[in-house]
């Protein structure tokens, strides 16, 4: 199950939609909007997201996992529109026999997703400033798309 | 000349000024799609670092463009 | 933090505990009383705590987490008692900046504490016999400590 | 001969028929005073595949055994 939402994510809830009495282990992770990025004071942040190909792509990556890893069940879940800092961005969870597949098949999804699902996210800054930002090259900090328009 | 009705998302959004618009041209590839629409809206995300959909589906920069499709830009994105 | 819990776990209670305005990730992990295990169907679960060597061990992994992981927060809470299926066993939970460090403390938290802390399971069978299980080599699944007296 | 408490837990604590008790023992080591106990509970785990823990700290089982401390014979276990 992949999900794009414009309420608030209920990890509780998500949750309970995974369990079965067959999973030893239940991994979960969500992504919050922090009040920094690269230094610098967010106060909001706004994500778009291209539906169709988004939960097309999303659907993909819950498939793969299914078939890398031996879990019982996977989803993952990704906010739109605007969000205040604490807010979940993004959850996924993975249930499975044993914890080891559980916490790759976690770490997998969230990874595909931020690479491949086309969701972009905009901050706006404690400066009145905004920036589209893109997925860092690895080890860098986040930066943005494109210098603004003057 | 093509019927394309082409979507735009985030900083091609904002540079474009709309959303989505039909349009008619000659192009025969997302490639000189994308040409034409950078000289128009005056984008300023080279082809290099974006993706193309056709109909909803990734597609390469040099498939044939046919008549009636929906194409969308991608521009980097960083969702989570 | 690391606590022995005699009454049912509740992750969005603990998860509140580690939220903080500065994480961006949050992983958990919950462990739960599955069905089955290694073939035979389980119906209850028995911990028997050794409680002050438990506390002092896992407070040393918490500590190790936050020595060797760039995590923000991290926290361990195991039950006593008897359990049902479905019941939550063990949970951990951890924030960090950036998601990776969040996988790998959560996951070290969990292998060391079921290396480490001196926390017996006694599995009931449908059949009406009971095992202590002990931690099984690496690859196998769990079995019984001893023989039962007869 | 020295005063000891020992406790146990689990597998021990069914072998033993209870989970403390007090005894007098000349043993100077925890593998010495657990040699005792096998005789006198009929423990079947081999002490090698135990640990031991002095006062709640982990100790060797070759560890000097003084007057008065508790000791605790872990066997093997399986926390989550």
């Amino acid at each position: 199950m992949f999900r794009i939402s414009s309420t608030a994510l209920n990890p509780d809830a998500l949750r309970r939609e995974l369990l079965d009495s067959r999973a030893g282990g239940y991994v979960s992770f969500e992504g919050r909007v922090r009040n920094r990025n690269a230094g610098r004071e967010v106060c909001l942040l706004e994500y778009e997201v291209y539906g169709e190909l988004a939960e097309k792509e999303g659907a993909r990556i819950i498939a793969e996992a299914q078939r890398k890893f031996a879990i019982f069940s996977a989803a993952c879940a990704h906010r739109r529109g605007r969000l205040k800092i604490g807010d979940i961005a993004v959850w996924a969870g993975v249930t499975a026999e044993h914890r080891g597949a559980a916490f790759a098949a976690c770490s997998y999804i969230i990874d595909e997703t931020k690479k491949r699902v086309p969701i972009w996210k905009k901050e706006h800054y404690a400066t009145g400033s905004s920036d589209w930002i893109s997925q860092p090259a690895p080890g860098k900090t986040h930066k943005p798309v494109a210098k603004r328009k003057s | 000349m093509k019927r394309i009705q082409v979507q735009y998302f985030a900083v091609l959004r904002e540079q474009a000024g709309c959303s989505e618009e039909k349009i008619k041209t000659p192009a025969d590839t997302p490639a000189a799609l994308y040409q034409e629409l950078c000289r128009r809206h005056g984008f300023t995300l080279p082809a290099g670092g974006l993706k193309v959909a056709i109909n909803d589906d990734f597609a390469a920069w040099d498939a044939p463009l046919k008549d009636g499709v929906r194409v969308v830009f991608i521009p980097p994105f960083a969702g989570g």
